[in-house]
This record gives structure tokens, C-alpha cells and sequence, in this order.
């Protein structure tokens, strides 16, 4: 089958390299873009260890075709820590026991991100349904949703603490289209302000027309 | 020396890199011209091979090498038996890929491997093997019945052991048993699911002539051990790292599953590197599975309650081959006793072949078995005799005076049943206070009057862990102040790099972030066995801690003379080496291991060699023995059968607690495993021997809103087996549940006075218990 | 577990679109939210010659409000639904139902269109079009024809577009102002199919049941309409007796399979305790707003 | 999976029976048979396309009629392998006259093997018996329509 050029960013990075269609994006964003936090645990969109952000929203990676993903804002648990300095999450999770081997952190960690935007002062329950898509096999869920609940009363205090490769700006039709469904009006928009470092193309590209 | 870090919820030292997805598993590894493997499965649970036919694959774009039977060579198999036992008449392993037999569905059949995983798949699809297929034998009772078809056609039966152990005179205090109760307790297939799958990477260097293995295994030196004398290398020759490796719980431990020689043997062949990744629906065929065994069942009491006589038979499903011998159906009927007195026992058991995915050991590993056979009959009896059920439990208890306890009966390690250690009333106590017992009838009442049916369970176990034949571990002391822990045993999650750092952390007065644990590497370390049996913090942990314990008079001998002092007199504390009560008479940690390797003059013969640097073993002379009580509330609707957990209380008692943080993480994971067993996940076959359920989708992991939180408490009855009085944890959580959740279902459909006698529950199976409910309220 | 090689076809329009489908035929497959075609593929079950991914059909993602009636571009992923707050409003029943579709991680890929097209015998969203007579827009080469959902359920999976047309709009009429809804369904985990699901909307009037809604699914190849249980509701005083009848008659009228979670008698056991309940539920509700 | 059923076609036993041994009739009822190439006296090499959606596979098998009782009986094995796994339907039918049409019975057994057999279960039962009960419909029809 032909390759594809396929050109996307990751955690603010411009990654750009050949592929056939039928790549996924889970495999695509490791093998391609090298980044190997993204794990693949059952590869038929139940595990959510693949989890990713795509324009702000999770999704499976291993349920994509790289090829959809052109033009998109992807984030990837490597993108979550600033710096040296680990994300209130990370920090939630680790103060919690709330991993164990820690294959499918990286799926809970994204998964997370999103929820703690759509639920700023979550009750417990929600937050069990907010994780019910990710699949862990180590800890029996109980540190997970303590570090999430500790999380979101770190979160509270810093306005800027969605990581900016998490929250693009409001999508377009073309974003919806794209992937987004639609904004959420309950969703809060401010990210991290993070100076954007020189290998990092200043301004979002918008989908290849 | 005041202890400091053993006993503390220290944050693991593991953690960070694997939050920042910064973990290497073995998926991850990116190697220089690295090809991918796929592997093509037999469809068939039992078939003969007519003919295999790999030309067009073998032609396919991408292909380097196409892998059958036929091209094997020495490496045709069978596979070695890996625990043999004298009662195994029939030990049967499997072939790397079959030759002209698959005897279940999964079996691999050849071996492709290419530019890319997509087309590897891609020629494996036009791989041509023509079968004949055979009758199977799936249903366990049909398959250990006589004129069964055969597994292995050279058999004669599918009944490849029987083996009985025996306590006193069964049959005599029996017949003089006031009450006999009979049940037929069944327990179906599982699998452990780990949420990385199992993956092998290999390398082979022509001018080193040195084979490298990353592989997600449990037990990477014993693969070292048994991948050298396979491909006639000496060991030193041959790596095995087992990376981080996500999750394990026993089907990661085998020697060998077929890829663990696949791999490599492409490797060799092609001289480049050759990467297997097992996918998920590989995964429910291919990777060991366990839980099936059907027990017949009786006991027999006095008037109160006491426990006279206790008999099993029972069927032991081996799967289609039997590499791990009888470990499983041997814990099983070893852990049936728990925490009671049985004067007089019998245990029975046929293992069975089937045309299903072999068995070895998954968390729990027949203990949760042993332990619902107990459990059920203790509730039987306790019913039909009126007598509370925590009292009639409390009544046939082992008391704190009577241990060492011996049960009379030879565990898997071959050493005698011995309870070293505990205090089972007290954990009962322990139990029933926290989900709150005493109050429970007027509690279900109230339910009751509202509608609702809310039932509780108590269960209690005791758990052999901590078995030998040894662990080891080397200590060093680097001149940046850091020290450096090698162990064999590797880890799949349960926190080493943090316990064994604790340990050595209060020896040397450093913090355990000064503490760098290194597993799972054969460079690092060249002896040991691995990861599994609850055994890892009880032999690896006294290795690392006596290590430590050297290190420490290594440190203080050479301190000594640094200081001018009497090795006596040396400290250690903050990194620091010190002349007790004199702090400004001191030197960082760092500076005397630098100083302990000079580069000239004499060096001191006491000190046996430079560096602060010892090596030491750990060999227990049997294995310690944890126990524990669950209980559960749990409520039921009985027109959906629908159930749902809303408390689960654990008490539990291993020893003394290195990482109180760590062991409880241990058991949630184990009882949401559990949780998983008695009511969601079962691996379903059809009449065929055709697996039904290999996607999440149907094989059912419970997820975040499924497990319930899980309230635990910690009793300490140190074991007097190792200095350190600790006693294995990992499997703890996983063994009772099924029993307590049985009883609680039952205690909550009371009015329907139903009766549990099978694992997993389902909604279905509650509701048709109700439809056929003996009573109706 | 990879999926098998394709051509891949990204049309930007719905004519482009029509017109691939058009070429293709049987040998092409649309590619919508993907959350069920994609394990297909990546198990090789589902091996389409040519994929023609529709997500950049900027056209197709819409939710709009029209003369009583709900219009939702086949594109409109579920969790945009989900949260749109005219569907709370207006159609609350259909939020509550999409709350229960996979997890938050696959709506925000999945959509309407979608699920519709795919019509899983466990879908939650046919039985609700169903269930409020909704109807779909689909585009072939030649026409555009209307088919209302009583003709657009064949049998498993299989709907009734032929393989050259595009589904582009699906129709909810909202049920009536202040008419009450449940939907209810057992499923094993949360966010798996639903081992019987069923919709009701209830419109009481005077003391009487106005108008009655009742679909199900997980029952059989096709999502079910209880048209006899219906029926036998409207016109009558609300009474648990009057739910236990109704019940009665949704068990009469649905046949189900029986799988390895459950059998086809626990299936139509619990399609009659399910409606029951949601019958109640529905009441409740209906008379809260009153 | 056993399915059984019964059938009553407006034709004579011997008009039954003889379309239940015409391959042209068995090719044009059996569901997604592309192919049926007579290799002995009912014995019939067959290529199937069965599918549901987009989950398409092409079996290659055999169709054969076995322990024929004419005009009243006789069991018939469809079998075929292919990517998605294989699959095997087997069946015994029973004509008896009933006033001037047939009474048919039969009892089938449809055994499903490999990847479809362990992903489709949740849907495969129901799409056994429809695939069946497709068979008889079309012979229904089929002796309706006179032939």
C-alpha cells in the first residue's frame, strides 16, 4: 500500500514521517515519533493503556490510523511533567501508591487530565466512572482514585495547570470534524503558560486541508 | 542501631520514571535493524497436521524468515519439564511448534518474522496448514472419565497423576461423626491478564558470541540457566533481562513458553535482532491459565461444631500439557486446612489433561481453592447446625500457644506443613470488628424491612509463602555515596526497588533515595530462582538486609582506621561514618568507600578485599506462613441477579512489615482479582474446546466502579524463620474472596434460601439460583 | 493483532464521499468514529479493500433543533451530544443513554451517525430512535431518500442502506414538553454492552397516560419497539399493575439470544423487570414536572 | 451449538425431496455459497462468502449428503475453512407428508473454530440459526413457486 507523509504534533513537538495508512496511531507515536510512554495493552480499545490526548480530548490510539491524526495536537504522558518538575497528577499518583508496574499509568494519567477538567471537585463516584475505561491490573483502583481525588485539590489552587498540549484553543468545525466533537462549554480553558521552547514551532499548525 | 525506614510508608523509588513513561518494558526496546516476529496459532483445540505449506509466505514482501516445525532441528522439543514430580506418570511438555499434533487452540504452529509486525501478520495469513481434526477432550469430568479422547495418544488416559495426602484415619472418624455434610464445589477457568502481555526480544553478537534476551519473565535466570545449556553456551554468555515488566502474577514465570526459544533461535539464524510481542487474543491462548477443579467434598463434626473429618477428591484441570507439575493441585490441597485444626484429612486429587491452554500458577495458585472448599462446608455446617458462623470458625481455630503448628502434610517445596507463626483468633477478632459483625443482624434486618438484600461474609485463610531454595543479593557502596543493590529476583510491580532500599537504607544510615536496587538483569546478578510464591521480600529481603549487615562492618572496620578508632566505636548515620559521639570525628560514606580501595601501599588483610562490597545468601529451612481474614457486605438483586460490593474489610498478618504502603497496594490488587474471579471473569469453552472469550470484551477485568474500596487492617506475628520476622504478601488479597463473597451472596438472598456451590457467579448463574430458589419469601 | 493493509481515501465533501462509495462498492468501508470498525481490523476480522474516513467532512458535525424534532449530522461524535445542553433540555433520555455508551474515551471519537449505521443488537442509541419513530438521511449516487427506523433495522449489524450510500442526518423527534423518561439497562461492567437495555418515555394527561414509548435492545438482532406493550398503556391510569401488564408484554415480544453472559431466558426476564422499572421511573418523572 | 426446527413446504414428499438433492437448489438456498462443483454422486466441493457487515471471510469446504433414506431422509455436512477460522454445519432432515405438503424436520449442529470463534460469540448463535433459517425459507419459496 502507499505511505503517507504524516505530519502531527506531539507534546508541542512537529513530528513528521512516512507511514502505510493501516499504522496505528499508538504504534505511529512509538515507533515513529519514539515516544514509548504510550503503551498498547489489548489493542481493541478496551485497556485505555494506549490513551492519549488528540485536541484536548482522550482517545484510543490503538482504535486510529496515524493518518487521522494529521495536523492534530497530540499529548502523550511524556508531555504531562515540566521540566524536571513532575505534574500535580504525577505527583498525586506517586504520593498514593497509586501505580504499581506501571504499564497502564500513562493511559490513567492522560485519561485523568481530561477528567479533572470536566469535573473540578470530584465525588468519588465519578471519579470511578471517570476511570472505568482504563483497565489496571496491580493496584485494585483504591490509590488511583485517592491520587486523583488529591489531585484535583492541588489542581484547585494553580489555574494554569492543564498542560497547554492538552488544551488547545477552542476547536473549529474542521477540529470537530477532526476528532473533537464539539466544545464543551463546561470545559475550563486556561493552560500552563510555559515558555515555548525554540525547537517548538511557536504557532499551532491547523489541519492539512 | 535504631530502625528507621523498615516498617515506613516510603514512596517508591521506582515511580518516577515510570510516571514521566520513561519505563523500559520490553516492547520498548528499539534495536538497530530489529525484526519483528509473529507467530501462527493453531484454530483447532485437537487436530493432526496433514500438511504445512509456507511457500507464499516465505515469498511474501518483508519476510526474512518463515519458521515451522520442520526447521527446527535440535530444537524440535519437547520443552523441559520444569518442577517434575514422582507421582507424574505422564510429563508432558510441549514442542516449540507443533510437529504433527496441536493439542489446544493457541498451539503455535510456525514462526514468522519480517520488516514489520504488519507483515509479519501479512505472510502468516498465507501460510497454508491443512488439519485433520481429532475428537477433544474438553469437560474435565468427561476427560478423566475412561474412553475419553486422548490428549496425548500414548497415554492411554488423560489422567497424567493422582496423588493423596493423608492425616490420621479419615475413614474411622468419619463413620463416627455425628454430622457429614457432602458438596460438589466447583471453581472454573481464569487467567491473570497482566496488562502488558508477554514479549521477547533477542540479539545475537557474532563476535562476541554472546546472545542477549530482554524478556517479560518472572524468572529471567533460571531462562539465563536453561537458554545456555539449550543452545550449548556457557552462561556467562548469555544475558537475560527482564526490564520492567508489567505485571506478572505466575503465567510469567514458565521455563520455557516456545517464543522464549523462538525468538533467540531467529535471532541466531538471521543474525539480527528478532522482537515477539504477544497480543492480546495470543494472550488467552497461549499464556498459561488456571483455577479449573472440581472437589467432592465431606466433612464431618461433633455436636459442636468441632471439625472431626475432613475429605477431598478432586479433579485437577492440567490443561493441554503439564510443564509445571503438580504445583497447583498440591497447594490446593496443603492450604484447604487454613487456620483450623483437622485431626484427620484426606486429599485426592486426578490431574487431568485437556485440549485447553496449560495450567501453571496464577496468584493464589490453588489456595483460593483449598480455601472455598473449607469455607463453604464450614457455612454448610454451621447452618444446618444452627451455629453462628464466625463461631463455629472461632471454634475449630489454631490457638496462639499451639504454634509451630504441624499439619502433617508436605507443602510444594517438599518440606513439612508448618505453621511457624500467628495469632488466627485475634485476626477473626480483628475482622469482625472492622465490618462490624455484632451488629450485623439488626443492620440486615433494617435492610431487609426497606427491600433490600444485603448479605455478609467472613472467610479466613492461612497462606504458605516465603519458600526457598534460596535468594541472594550484593551490596556496594560507590564513592559518590550511593549504594548499589543487585538481586536475581526481578519485579513485576511489587515495589523491590523501594522495600529492598529500605532495608539497606537503615544498615547504612542512608535514605532509601540513596538506595539504587537493580533486578531482573543476569549481568547483575548471576544467582537465583525469581518472582513468585509470596516469596521475594522474605528470601531476597534477609539477603539484601544480611548484605547490608556486612557492608556496615566492612564500613566500620575500615572507618576504624581512618579515625583512629575501634570498629566498635563507628556509626553510621545521614551518610555519615562517625566516631560514636564524636560527630566532627567523621567522613561521608562515600569517602570511606573510596578510601577502601587504595591505589597504593599495603592494604589491611583484615578488611578480605577492597571496597565496602559483600555479597550474601539467604536459604530459609522452610517456608513462613501468612494468614489473613476477609470479610464483605454485599448487595444482591434478585430479579437481575445483579450484585454489588459495598464493603470489603481485609485483616491480614504477614509478619513483621517492611513497607505497610506497599503490602496493602499488594492486597487490593489481590482482592480485585479475586473480586474478578467470583463474579466477572471466566474463560469459557465450547463443547469443541474453542475459547470464547479472548478480547477484554468478553473476558470481563472489573474496573474502577466494580471494586469496591477495601478497608485493611495489619496484624505483625513476626516469623521466627527469618531475622527480619517478615512473611510473604502477594497473593494475601486474592485467596478468600471467592468464599466471602459466596457467603455473603447467600447470607443476603437468605429468604431465598439459595446455595452456592460454583465460581464465577454471574448474574445469570444468581438469578437462575433464585428462579430454582428452594424457598420464596 | 494488526490490521490488514487498505487504500485509504479522506473525501471532504459528502458528494467526494458518495461518489468513493459509488467506486468501491462492497470493497469500500466508511470510516466514521472507528470504535468499532478499528478492533475488527486490528483483529483482521473486517478487512475492507478501501476505507473512505469521513472525519474531515466538516458538513456532517452538527446538532441543531428544528420544529420539534432533534437533527444531528451523522459526524456529531457522542460525547458532543452527550453534552449538549439542548439535547439535556429537549431529549434528556438520550443523554442518559449515551452516558452509558463505552467510556468517555470512545465518545469523544464515536458517532451518532455511527452507532446507528453499525446498528449493534446492543446499541443503545437504535433503540431509542426506535422507540421515537426517528428517521435517518441517507445520500446514494443517484437520490436522497428518508428511512424511517421501523424500516431501518435488518438484523445483526445490518441496516437497510445498500452498500453505496452515505448515512449524512440522524431525526429524533423530541418527545412531548414535560413527558417523563428512563432509560435503563444491565450491563456486566460499566460501559459494556447491555445484556437487555430499555427506553421508556411516558406522557400522562389528566390523570391518564397520554403517550407511551417503549424500545429495547439486547433482545434480539434488532433493536425491539413494544408496540403491543405500548398499546396496552396509553389511555390508562398509571399503577404498578398497569407496569407489571406492560412488562408482561415486552417478554411476550422479544426473542433474544444467549451468549456466554447470559442466557436468552435471563435476557427476557430482565427486558420485563427493566421495563417495569423504567415505566416507574418514567411516571415519576413525568408527574415531577406536572 | 445444536438449533433444530421444522419446516411445512406446500409440496409432496418426493418434490421435497427431490430439490433438497439438487445442487442447483442447495447452491441457490444455502446462504453466501459462491461455488458448488460436483466432485462425486453428493459429494460437492463449495466455496461460501459468509458475512455480517464488514466482517467478510470466503471458506473454502465441502458440502456432502450422507445416510440417504429416499425419499425421507438424509444428513448433510457443510464445511469450510478459511482466513477468519473455519466452520462446520451439520444436519439430519426428516420429510413426512402432511395432508398434500411436507413436514420437514431438522437438527443441526454448527460448530465455529479460530478468531471467530472467539471474538463473535457474543453474536455467532443468533447468526447460525438466521443463516438457517434463510435455507429453508428459500426452499419454501423455492417449491412455492412450483418447481
Amino acid at each position: 500500500m502507499r505511505r503517507r507523509e504524516i505530519t502531527l504534533r506531539v507534546n508541542g513537538t512537529t513530528f513528521t514521517a512516512s507511514a502505510e495508512p493501516r499504522k496505528t496511531l499508538a504504534d505511529f507515536i512509538r515507533e515513529d515519533c519514539g515516544l514509548t510512554g504510550t503503551h498498547l495493552g489489548c489493542e481493541h480499545g478496551v485497556c485505555g493503556a494506549c490513551t492519549i490526548l488528540m485536541n484536548g480530548q482522550t482517545v484510543r490510539s490503538c482504535l486510529m490510523f496515524a493518518v487521522q491524526a494529521e495536523g492534530a495536537e497530540l499529548m502523550t504522558v511524556e508531555g504531562l511533567a515540566d521540566g524536571d518538575r513532575l505534574h500535580a497528577i504525577q505527583q498525586a499518583y506517586w504520593d498514593h501508591h497509586a501505580l504499581q508496574c506501571g504499564f497502564c499509568t500513562p493511559g490513567f494519567l492522560m485519561t485523568t487530565v481530561e477528567f479533572l477538567q470536566d469535573h473540578p471537585q470530584p465525588t468519588e463516584r465519578e471519579i470511578r466512572e471517570g476511570l472505568a475505561g482504563n483497565l489496571c491490573r496491580c493496584t485494585g483502583y483504591q490509590n488511583i482514585v485517592k491520587a486523583v481525588a488529591a489531585a484535583s485539590q492541588m489542581v484547585a489552587a494553580d489555574p494554569h495547570w492543564v498542560p497547554r498540549w492538552a488544551s488547545p484553543e477552542p476547536p473549529t468545525a474542521a477540529r470537530a470534524s477532526a476528532g473533537n466533537g464539539g466544545t464543551p462549554t463546561s470545559r475550563k480553558r486556561t493552560t500552563r503558560s510555559k515558555p515555548v521552547k525554540p525547537s517548538r514551532s511557536p504557532r499551532r499548525r491547523r489541519p492539512k486541508r | 542501631m535504631s530502625t528507621r525506614y523498615a516498617g515506613a510508608r516510603v514512596p517508591r523509588n521506582e515511580d518516577p520514571a515510570l510516571l514521566r513513561g520513561r519505563g523500559l518494558f520490553v516492547d520498548d526496546l528499539a534495536l538497530p535493524n530489529l525484526a519483528h516476529a509473529a507467530v501462527l496459532r493453531s484454530p483447532h483445540a485437537h487436530a493432526r497436521i496433514v500438511r504445512i505449506d509456507a511457500g507464499r509466505a516465505r515469498r511474501a514482501p518483508g519476510v526474512a524468515a518463515v519458521l515451522t516445525h520442520a526447521d527446527l532441528g535440535e530444537f524440535g522439543g519437547p520443552l523441559p519439564m520444569l518442577i517434575p514430580h514422582p507421582t507424574l506418570i505422564h510429563p508432558k511438555t510441549q514442542q516449540p511448534l507443533a510437529s504433527s499434533v496441536v493439542r489446544h487452540v493457541g498451539e503455535p504452529v510456525a514462526l514468522v518474522v519480517a520488516e514489520s509486525r504488519y507483515a509479519a501478520e501479512d505472510a502468516s495469513d498465507l501460510i497454508e496448514v491443512e488439519y485433520a481434526p481429532l475428537p477433544a477432550a474438553v469437560d474435565l469430568t468427561a476427560a478423566a472419565a475412561p474412553g475419553a479422547p486422548l490428549v496425548h495418544a500414548n497415554t492411554g488416559t488423560n489422567v497424567c497423576a493422582h496423588y493423596t495426602q493423608r492425616v490420621g484415619d479419615v475413614e474411622h472418624a468419619m463413620a463416627l461423626a455425628p454430622h457429614r455434610f457432602r458438596e460438589r464445589l466447583v471453581v472454573d477457568r481464569g487467567t491473570a491478564s497482566p496488562i502488558e502481555t508477554r514479549g521477547v526480544v533477542a540479539s545475537w553478537d557474532p563476535r562476541t558470541q554472546r546472545l542477549e534476551i530482554w524478556d517479560s519473565t518472572q524468572a529471567p535466570i533460571p531462562i539465563r540457566n536453561g537458554l545456555a545449556a539449550m543452545f550449548h553456551l556457557p552462561q556467562p554468555s548469555v544475558r537475560v533481562v527482564a526490564p520492567d515488566v508489567g505485571g506478572g502474577f505466575g503465567p510469567k514465570v514458565m521455563m520455557f513458553y516456545p517464543e522464549e526459544i523462538l525468538v533467540p533461535l531467529a535471532a541466531m539464524r538471521l543474525g539480527r535482532p528478532v522482537k515477539w510481542i504477544e497480543d492480546r487474543r495470543e494472550h488467552f491462548v497461549a499464556t498459561n491459565q488456571e483455577r479449573e477443579q472440581i472437589h467432592d467434598a465431606e466433612i464431618g463434626l461433633d455436636e459442636t461444631g468441632r471439625i472431626l473429618a475432613l475429605r477431598t477428591v478432586f479433579l485437577y484441570d492440567a490443561g493441554a500439557y503439564c510443564p509445571y507439575g503438580l504445583i497447583v493441585p498440591i497447594v490446593a490441597s496443603t492450604t484447604l486446612p487454613g487456620p483450623y485444626r483437622l485431626p484427620n484429612y484426606h486429599a485426592e486429587f486426578n490431574a487431568v489433561f485437556t485440549n485447553k491452554t496449560t495450567v501453571s500458577p496464577y496468584r493464589g495458585a490453588g489456595r483460593p481453592h483449598g480455601v472455598f472448599v473449607m469455607e463453604r462446608l464450614l457455612d454448610r455446617a454451621a447452618c444446618e447446625l444452627g451455629i453462628d458462623r464466625t463461631e463455629i470458625r472461632r471454634r475449630n481455630l489454631i490457638q496462639p500457644d499451639e504454634f509451630p503448628y504441624a499439619v502433617g502434610l508436605i507443602y510444594q517445596d517438599n518440606a513439612p506443613v508448618e505453621y511457624d507463626s500467628g495469632n488466627y483468633p485475634r485476626c477473626l477478632e480483628h475482622a469482625t470488628e472492622m465490618i462490624g459483625y455484632a451488629g450485623w443482624a439488626d443492620q440486615q434486618a433494617a435492610y431487609r424491612a426497606a427491600g433490600r438484600c444485603v448479605g455478609l461474609g467472613v472467610a479466613c485463610y492461612v497462606e504458605g509463602t516465603g519458600i526457598g531454595p534460596y535468594e541472594g543479593c550484593r551490596v556496594t557502596v560507590d564513592p559518590s555515596g550511593k549504594v548499589f543493590v543487585s538481586t536475581g529476583v526481578g519485579t513485576q510491580g511489587q515495589g523491590h526497588m523501594t522495600s529492598f532500599a529500605q532495608l539497606v537504607a537503615d544498615q547504612l544510615g542512608v535514605t532509601p533515595r540513596d538506595v539504587v536496587v537493580r533486578t531482573g538483569d543476569t549481568d547483575g546478578f548471576r544467582w537465583g530462582t525469581g518472582t513468585f510464591a509470596s516469596r521475594a521480600a522474605v528470601v531476597a529481603g534477609t539477603a539484601a538486609s544480611l548484605a547490608a549487615q556486612a557492608v556496615r562492618e566492612k564500613t566500620q572496620l575500615v572507618a576504624a582506621t581512618l579515625l583512629e578508632a575501634r570498629p566498635k566505636e563507628i556509626d553510621l548515620a545521614e551518610g555519615k561514618v562517625f566516631v560514636r559521639g564524636v560527630p566532627a570525628r567523621a567522613l561521608s560514606l562515600g569517602e570511606v568507600a573510596a578510601a577502601a580501595n587504595p591505589l597504593r601501599f599495603a592494604m589491611p588483610a583484615e578488611w578480605e578485599g577492597p571496597g565496602l562490597e559483600a555479597t550474601r545468601y539467604f536459604a530459609p529451612p522452610r517456608g513462613t506462613f501468612s494468614n489473613g481474614v476477609h470479610a464483605c457486605i454485599v448487595e444482591v438483586d434478585p430479579e437481575t441477579g445483579m450484585v454489588s460490593l459495598l464493603r470489603y474489610v481485609v485483616v491480614h498478618d504477614c509478619g513483621r512489615l517492611i513497607n505497610p504502603m506497599i503490602v496493602e497496594g499488594q492486597i487490593h490488587g489481590g482482592v480485585a482479582q479475586g473480586i474478578g474471579g467470583a463474579y466477572w471473569e471466566k474463560l469459557a469453552y465450547d463443547a469443541q474446546g474453542q475459547p470464547l472469550a479472548t478480547t477484554f470484551m468478553d473476558y470481563l477485568l472489573p474496573t474502577a466502579v466494580e471494586v469496591p474500596p477495601i478497608e485493611v487492617g495489619h496484624e505483625e506475628t513476626p516469623t521466627p524463620l527469618n531475622p527480619l520476622g517478615v512473611k510473604g504478601a502477594g497473593e494475601a488479597g486474592v485467596i478468600p474472596v471467592g468464599a466471602a463473597i459466596a457467603q455473603a451472596v447467600e447470607d443476603a438472598l437468605r429468604p431465598f434460601d439459595i446455595h452456592i456451590t460454583e465460581m464465577p457467579l454471574s448474574p445469570n448463574r444468581v438469578r437462575q439460583l433464585v428462579a430454582k430458589a428452594r424457598r420464596t419469601p | 493483532m494488526k490490521p490488514a493493509a487498505f487504500e485509504y481515501h479522506t473525501p471532504r465533501t459528502v458528494d467526494e464521499a458518495v461518489a468513493l462509495l459509488a467506486r468501491y462498492g462492497e470493497e469500500g468501508k466508511v470510516l466514521a468514529g472507528g470504535q468499532s470498525l478499528v478492533p475488527l481490523m486490528n483483529m483482521r476480522l473486517a478487512r475492507p479493500a478501501n476505507i473512505i474516513d469521513i472525519n474531515r467532512i466538516d458538513a456532517l458535525a452538527y446538532l441543531r433543533r428544528e420544529r420539534g424534532v432533534l437533527r444531528l449530522g451523522a459526524l456529531t461524535r457522542q460525547r458532543a451530544a452527550e453534552r449538549s445542553p439542548i439535547i439535556a433540555q429537549h431529549c434528556p433520555i438520550l443523554r442518559d443513554a449515551l452516558r452509558l455508551v463505552g467510556h468517555a474515551q470512545i465518545r469523544n471519537r464515536g458517532t451518532v451517525g455511527g452507532s446507528i449505521a453499525h446498528a449493534d443488537p446492543a446499541g443503545e442509541l437504535t433503540a431509542i430512535l426506535l422507540a421515537l419513530d426517528g428517521e435517518v438521511t441517507v445520500r446514494g449516487p443517484k437520490r436522497t431518500r428518508v428511512i424511517a427506523a421501523a424500516d431501518l433495522f435488518v438484523t445483526y449489524l445490518t441496516t437497510s442502506l445498500d452498500p453505496h450510500e452515505l448515512l449524512i442526518e440522524v431525526r429524533f423527534p423530541l418527545p412531548p414538553e414535560g413527558a417523563g423518561w428512563s432509560w435503563m439497562e444491565i450491563a456486566r461492567r460499566h460501559g459494556d454492552f447491555a445484556l437487555a437495555g430499555v427506553g421508556v418515555v411516558l406522557a400522562v394527561r389528566r390523570g391518564r397516560i397520554a403517550e407511551a414509548r417503549i424500545g429495547l435492545t439486547g433482545v434480539g438482532p434488532t433493536p425491539v419497539r413494544a408496540a403491543q406493550a405500548e398499546r396496552g398503556l396509553v389511555g390508562q391510569p398509571p399503577s404498578t399493575a398497569l407496569w407489571a401488564e406492560a412488562a408482561e408484554a415486552v417478554r411476550g415480544a422479544v426473542e433474544p439470544d444467549g451468549d456466554i453472559h447470559a442466557s436468552a431466558e435471563y435476557r427476557k426476564h430482565v427486558a420485563g423487570v427493566l421495563t417495569l422499572r423504567a415505566l416507574q421511573e418514567a411516571y415519576e418523572r413525568a408527574r415531577k414536572v406536572a | 451449538m445444536k438449533i433444530d426446527g421444522t419446516n411445512t413446504l406446500p409440496a409432496s414428499v418426493d418434490t421435497v425431496w427431490k430439490t433438497i438433492n439438487d445442487p442447483e437448489a442447495l447452491r441457490r438456498c444455502t446462504p453466501g455459497l459462491k461455488e458448488l462443483k460436483a466432485i462425486s454422486p453428493d459429494n460437492y466441493a463449495a466455496t461460501l462468502q459468509i458475512g455480517i457487515a464488514a466482517v467478510k471471510g470466503t471458506y473454502a469446504g465441502t458440502l456432502r449428503i450422507t445416510d440417504k433414506q429416499a425419499p425421507t431422509h438424509y444428513r448433510i455436512i457443510l464445511e469450510g475453512t478459511g482466513g477468519a477460522g473455519f466452520m462446520k454445519g451439520e444436519g439430519t432432515v426428516d420429510l413426512e407428508p402432511q395432508g398434500d405438503g411436507t413436514l420437514l424436520k431438522w437438527v443441526g449442529d454448527i460448530q465455529i473454530g479460530g478468531l471467530i470463534a472467539g471474538v463473535g460469540q457474543r453474536m455467532l448463535g443468533g447468526i447460525g440459526k438466521m443463516l438457517i433459517g434463510q435455507f429453508f425459507k428459500c426452499l419454501e419459496e423455492s417449491l412455492g413457486s412450483g418447481s
